[in-house]
């Protein structure tokens, strides 16, 4: 892997919102065409382990959709009315964008809910490229549980990769990339959580999502030219409130609605953005057998989503968070049709209630038709604060 | 041997439609009218009617089948046929080649694929909103003080079509008048309107296939605008005819032919015994 | 029709037989005394045999719900288990399940639902599970177990897959011992399993029966009311004794020709959750076209019973178990689920396959439309794709359904 | 001090002047027609001369209502979730409302409020207009009753039909059908009430119904409404006329804290 200069990091700066949102997933085929022989595989959204498939040489790419970018025509009728959108255009990026299927010689789905699930059985029957659908261990307590996922995890890259093998070595190389990754996103969010103008939302937001489609070496210098960038920020200092946003783990919120959430008077200190690529929140140990590491990081200290097993804790875990933040309310936001997200919406707002902490709900949906309504009840929410 | 004449009557949600065929299958008659609440009698009226326009006696028709919506009020017939069949067979009958027909209706909207005989390989339709349906142009069009037969007319002018985003009717009546105050040409609030019924009617017909030919069906196939709207989307020629909105009619009275020319008894279909 | 009128009473010794006993079997299941620890479990691939073994009462709430629907009273629970945040496209089994025991106490008119003492997660098929009961677990303060069942993803489970599973039912067990204060008895185990495996023969032996033109059997319609002593009741000798009779009904049927419609013209298999708040209706517009189902994947929620080497073993206890778990039939590949479809198709001699979405449950519904595409242009048989939900009766569009059902039939009959 | 709240919404803007939070001097109200930012001038000129009181001697002008950013002389806008209820925790003051239902033009609202009349929980129609006042005007249109009489017409139902469409665009054909029955106008009307107060129940429901409701929005002028509701929630449901100015009052009011906190 080549490391980037920081001239390479130019087109990224200026094009950013292109590149982040780029279905033909260029940066994807740049990177195959300087690394000959060389494979990118599609992972969907949340706790599929990067670092395996870097240390095969290999690059992990997170798809996120369609977003607005492509119409939704022949998905509705293979899943179904009610299916979030991500699944959808995913769907549609697959039966009508030769560019995305061309980007990809394999494709990983967690079981991180039914539909992800499913997908790999849509996928599976109209590809050539390999397809694995990853059971993610959802017994946190059984001592079979890590020796079960060490298990599973080299059942997927023998999936993708049948005739290579791994080097041990190698897949500690890239847990200390992504560490350095995971270290830098932490930087950032700390330096938000104390000086809040100085990070745009919106750009720290296709900051992280950039990544995506990067080398993660790549992304680091980009993290840390961004990081210094931030910390030099003048923005003024707006009298907005400080929020938790939460919810929308898996597909993403239009990038209009992430910037309608400051301009009606937010500071976003802790969220669920993007945390496909910041679900080990803190370091992968280096230390001692890598897969078990990763298995072991995954049930212990993988991000508390609503799409894994967590009894009891639901409750603590976003009043933790809005501590932590030192935040007066929680923006509950995701995906429509996100049944997980539901679901565990009602015991969270329950705990936030209880203890008088503030909090809206609100769906959004890719290409949704306007959002008045979103505006509204972002307004609304924040006025409840803001008025005596 | 006796002059025979069979019927179809098409009972829509908006309009009765009735053809008269004999028996070398040539329309000699076809009538047209609104639904009133009182169906049943507008189905018997819309089939005297056809009579009259062929000039010939009710005696001499000697099987009708009903179809639509209000098939089973068409109670002086002997077939009920629903009207997805209906549209797929007089639509394959005017265009032989037809592979997909897409009807717009005034309340509903229906995509069916056909096979290479006319057999329904499939099909799909809207659910109980009247969005992207006939009555969607309705409203709007009375909300900009057209009636639906200028709307063709008038789109062809549209340089700037405006993006229409609400789906549900009621909104985008409300959507128009705002554009319309916003100072937007009536021609691009039209187009916009076809378009976004346009979209939604090709996201139907994806369901079961784009595939060639396609023949637009229905009332709604009469407005030219609706009708370039969809070939500019779909990017390719659709089929339609002045006698579009007569399809499921048309097909009904040849259900009745060949039922005639099977020499069944006209206890065809179990429909006629449930209402 | 003709055998119909040759058939006499007094040679229908099992008319109706089944059905009674079914009733019976509901009847009593709902108001028997509590005496045991509750448990809660899902209804695909659980562990019940190990449960009862260890002296467990077993509550399943999805047939519980289920039933309330198809009595037409699950709006009410669904709406006040929206009252307290569920949202409209959560699925139905789970707001009539919580509106119904948590909000209001569990008093229904056929009796009351106890409270669970245990939770047993046996996540196979659905993420809902899961967070079905984290929910449960939170409301009723009572220790929850989850038993993590693999995807089933590969030809055979693998080594590893039964592996894991094996040793979390041994880690449950020792648990359970421990938390209730019980002793596992390999022997009550072994008694249990032999019940299971005497019901599940009879049951798969039923499924079977749909073979013969007609079909004594409607293999979704009225294999719905036979799925309750498999579900609810697998392990007791009731279930055991109850597809006995079943069967020898379906013998006396055949021997008469009798089927579930007087004149069978088409044979279907069905695919999908039915709906339930509109249960009678949609069985009625199968009847009118003189359409019996031969085959369904839905009476295979609890596992694939049609396939013995499946089915429960006194033989190989924990293996038989585990191997049970992964082939719920929402815990199954697309892949198979493709597989079974054709075979059902080919080997039930069926005309066309009509699928049922549920817009509240993705794990079953989420595909079903490529399914339906695989069905028409891979295999060649017309296919049907309706969508309504299985508990809320606020999606159940009648006329729309009638509409495209008729003109499905009336397609069929043309191509004839 | 004289604060002004105008209200501007899809079907009708609505205007009041305030004097010290809570003497209301003016109203005003009309149909929106054309441009929501004129519309607002319209309004807020005629409460100025209702009052006779001079431009510069309103000290606050808050806008709420969907046209809230077209007021171009607004010194704050405010969304009208929220100013509905704080309007109509203030009309209601003497009963203390929690539960708020406010049904528009466009849209129906369920909003619970806590004892200042903060919002803590709002549920609202999202993309069909079939439980809003739309659909009553549609009726008023093709029933040809005029507005001014749904209400009381409906009131005289013995025997209200039910609807079974959920589109306020196609149920007309039901109606219609209706009509040709013989089924008298004011059956159906009241019925077309019920649906309404069949998709205010559920919205209720959703924010869980477990307070007495109180009527906001337009519909408050038409006591058929209130019977509907009241027996479709089986409660007694609160409503006066001058709670259709709710959004209005309540920007008007928190116009005033605004003042005070600036002035401070
Ligand atoms: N001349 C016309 N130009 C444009 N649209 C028309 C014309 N005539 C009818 N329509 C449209 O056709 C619809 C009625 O279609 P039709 O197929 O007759 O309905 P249905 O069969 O459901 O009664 C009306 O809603 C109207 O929008
Ligand atoms: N006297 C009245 N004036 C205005 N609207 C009325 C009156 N009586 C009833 N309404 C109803 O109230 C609705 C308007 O409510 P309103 O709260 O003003 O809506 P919005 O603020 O959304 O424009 C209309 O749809 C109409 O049905
Ligand atoms: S958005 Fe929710 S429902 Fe959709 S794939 Fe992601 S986790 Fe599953
Ligand atoms: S499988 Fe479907 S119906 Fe069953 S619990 Fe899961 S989501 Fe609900
Ligand atoms: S009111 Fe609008 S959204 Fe609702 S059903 Fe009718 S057309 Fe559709």
């Amino acid at each position: 892997m080549t490391s980037a200069t920081s001239s390479d990091l130019i087109p990224l700066l200026t094009n950013l919102q292109e590149i982040t949102y780029d279905i033909d997933f260029e940066q994807v085929h740049k990177w195959k065409r300087e690394h000959p022989g060389k494979k990118a595989i599609a992972t969907f959204p949340v706790y599929v382990p990067h670092e395996l498939i870097y240390a095969y040489g290999h690059l992990p790419v997170n798809i996120y959709g369609g977003g607005e970018e492509i119409s939704i025509s022949h998905a509705d009728a293979i899943l179904g009315s009610f299916i979030c959108s991500i699944s959808k255009s995913t769907t549609e990026l697959l039966l009508s964008h030769q560019p995305f299927r061309d980007a990809f010689d394999g494709f990983v789905f967690p079981f991180i809910c039914d539909v992800a699930r499913n997908l790999s059985g849509i996928f599976g029957r109209r590809i050539s490229q390999p397809v694995y659908m990853l059971h993610l261990a959802q017994n946190v307590q059984s001592e079979h549980s890590i020796p079960y996922l060490k298990n599973e995890f080299m059942r997927m890259v023998s999936t993708l990769f049948p005739d290579e093998q791994l080097d041990l070595e190698k897949l500690r190389d890239a847990i200390s990339k992504y560490n350095e990754n995971r270290a830098l996103y932490k930087k950032i969010y700390e330096l938000r959580s104390e000086t809040p103008w100085k990070v745009p939302l919106d750009d720290l937001y296709m900051t992280i999502r950039v990544g995506s489609n990067l080398d993660v070496v790549k992304h680091n210098e980009l993290l840390k030219s961004k990081l210094s960038e931030y910390e030099k920020n003048e923005r003024p200092k707006k009298d907005a409130i400080r929020v938790v946003v939460t919810g929308n783990f898996c597909e993403q919120p239009p990038l209009d609605i992430i910037r309608l959430i400051e301009q009606v008077g937010c500071y976003v200190i802790d969220d669920d953005f993007m945390i496909g690529r910041r679900f080990y929140q803190t370091p992968v140990s280096e230390e001692g057998d890598p897969i078990e590491a990763l298995a072991r990081h995954y049930l212990h200290e993988g991000a508390k989503t609503a799409t894994r097993f967590h009894e009891g804790e639901k409750g603590e875990v976003i009043l933790e968070r809005v501590k932590n933040a030192n935040a007066e309310g929680v923006i509950f936001l995701t995906a429509k049709f996100c049944e997980p997200a539901l679901d565990d919406l009602v015991l969270q707002q329950q705990a936030l209630q209880e203890n008088g902490i503030p909090s809206v709900h609100i769906e959004f949906e890719e290409r949704g038709s306007g959002y008045e309504n979103i505006r509204l009840s972002l307004e609304t929410f924040v006025e409840s604060l803001l008025f005596d | 041997m006796q002059e025979k004449y069979v019927a179809g009557v098409d009972v829509g949600s908006t309009t009765a439609k009735a053809i008269i065929l004999d028996m070398d299958r040539n329309i000699v008659g076809k009538s047209l009218q609104n639904v009133s609440p009182k169906v049943a009698e507008d189905a018997e009226t819309a089939f005297l009617k056809a009579c009259q326009d062929a000039g010939i006696d009710r005696e001499k028709v000697v099987l009708i089948t009903g179809t639509g919506y209000g098939r089973l009020k068409v109670r002086f017939g002997q077939l009920i046929v629903t009207e997805i069949s209906c549209h797929a067979k007089g639509a394959q009958f005017i265009f032989p080649k037809t592979r997909l027909t897409l009807d717009i209706g005034g309340q509903d909207t229906k995509a069916i694929r056909l096979g290479e005989n006319g057999e329904i390989i499939d099909f799909s339709m809207n659910d109980k909103c009247s969005a992207g349906t006939g009555r969607f142009l309705d409203v709007c069009a009375d909300a900009l003080g057209f009636s639906v037969s200028d709307l063709g007319p008038i789109s062809e002018k549209s340089r700037r079509p405006v993006k229409i985003t609400s789906t549900c009717t009621v909104f985008a009546e409300t959507e128009v008048s705002n554009q319309l105050a916003r100072g937007r040409k009536p021609e691009d609030i039209v187009n916009g309107l076809h378009y976004s019924i346009a979209e939604r009617s090709i996201s139907l017909m994806r369901r079961v296939g784009i595939v060639d030919e396609i023949t637009f069906t229905g009332g709604v196939s009469r407005n030219t605008g609706m009708v370039r709207a969809l070939e500019d989307k779909l990017g390719r020629k659709i089929n339609v005819s002045p006698l579009s909105q007569w399809f499921g009619a048309i097909g009904a009275a040849l259900f009745a032919l060949e039922e005639l020319e099977k020499g069944s008894d006209p206890k065809f279909m179990p429909m006629e015994v449930k209402q | 029709m003709e055998n119909i009128v040759a058939v006499k009473e007094e040679d229908l010794q099992y008319a109706g037989a089944a059905r009674k006993m079914q009733r019976q079997l509901v009847r009593d299941f709902y108001r028997q005394d509590v005496t045991k620890p509750v448990v809660y479990l899902f209804v695909g691939g659980n562990p019940a045999e190990l449960l009862r073994a260890l002296g467990f009462q077993v509550y399943m709430p999805e047939i519980t719900a289920l039933t309330m629907a198809i009595r037409h009273q699950s709006l009410q629970y669904i709406l006040k288990a929206e009252s307290i945040g569920y949202g409209l496209d959560v699925c139905g089994y789970v707001k009539t399940d919580i509106g119904l025991t948590h909000l209001s106490g569990g008093e229904t008119d056929m009796g009351k639902i106890p409270r669970p003492d245990l939770l047993v997660c046996n996540y196979s098929g659905c993420s809902v599970y899961a967070k079905w009961w984290e929910a449960l677990a939170e409301f009723y303060k009572v220790p929850l177990i989850m038993l993590d069942i693999p995807y089933h993803r590969f030809n055979d489970p693998q080594k590893e897959d039964l592996e894991y599973i094996i040793g979390q039912l041994r880690e449950m067990v020792e648990k359970i011992e421990k938390l209730f204060d019980l002793t596992f008895d390999m022997n009550r185990l072994k008694d249990v399993l032999a019940y299971s495996r005497k019901a599940e023969d009879g049951w798969g032996r039923s499924f079977e029966m749909a073979k013969h033109v007609p079909s004594p059997i409607d293999a979704y319609f009225e294999s719905i009311f036979y799925m309750f002593p498999i579900n609810a009741l697998r392990g007791t000798k009731e279930a055991a004794e109850f597809y006995d009779l079943l069967n020898r009904e379906l013998d006396e049927r055949v021997k008469h020709g009798i089927g579930p419609v007087e004149n069978e013209e088409f044979r279907t298999v069905i695919e999908g959750v039915p709906p339930y708040p509109g249960y009678r209706s949609f069985w009625n517009m199968f009847k009118k076209w003189n359409a019996v189902s031969v085959a369904a994947t839905y009476p295979k929620v609890g596992g694939m019973f049609d396939i013995p080497e499946l089915r429960h073993d006194p033989a190989k206890p924990w293996e038989s178990i585990a191997r049970y778990s992964i082939f719920s039939y929402c815990n199954l590949s697309w892949d198979f689920r493709r597989e079974t479809i054709k075979r059902y198709l080919e080997d039930f001699k069926a005309d066309a396959l009509v699928i049922h979405g549920i817009k509240s449950c993705r794990s079953f519904t989420a595909g079903q439309g490529d399914l339906r595409d695989y069905v028409i242009n891979e295999l060649g048989y017309p296919a049907l794709y309706v969508e309504s939900d299985h508990q809320d009766p606020r999606y159940w569009a009648e006329a729309q359904i009638l509409n495209r059902v008729d003109a499905f039939f009336e397609a069929l009959r043309m191509k004839r | 001090m004289i604060t002004a709240g105008i209200d501007i919404g899809t079907g009708s803007t609505k205007g009041v002047l305030l004097e010290d939070n809570e003497k209301i001097i003016a109203r005003a109200i009309k149909p929106t027609k054309g441009s929501p930012g004129k519309m607002a001038t319209e309004i807020f000129n005629e409460l100025l001369e209702t009052s006779k009181l001079d431009k510069g001697e309103v000290d606050y002008i808050a806008s709420t209502g969907y046209g809230r950013y077209m007021m171009e002389e607004r010194q704050i806008q405010i969304s009208d979730l929220t100013t509905t209820g704080r309007g109509a925790k203030f009309i209601y003051r003497d009963k203390n409302p929690s539960l708020i239902l406010d049904i528009g033009t466009q849209s129906s609202r369920a909003i619970r409020v806590d004892e200042r009349g903060k919002i803590i929980q709002f549920k609202m129609n999202e993309r069909c207009a079939a439980g809003s006042g739309r659909f009553i005007e549609r009726c008023s249109r093709y029933l040809v009753v005029p507005m001014e009489k749904i209400s009381e017409t409906a009131m005289k139902s013995t025997d209200p039909q039910k609807i079974s469409s959920v589109c306020a665009v196609l149920s007309e054909t039901e109606i219609i059908n209706h009509v040709s029955q013989g089924i008298p106008v004011e059956d159906i009307l009241m019925g077309v009430f019920m649906s309404i107060a069949d998709r205010a129940g559920t919205l209720l429901k959703r924010v869980k119904l477990d307070a007495p409701v109180f009527l906001a929005g337009g519909l408050v002028h038409m006591p058929a409404m209130k019977k509907a509701l009241d027996e479709v929630l089986d409660q007694e449901v609160i409503s006066v006329p001058e709670a259709h100015f709710s959004a209005a009052i309540g920007a008007a009011r928190l116009g005033y804290q605004r003042l005070q906190k600036i002035k401070k």
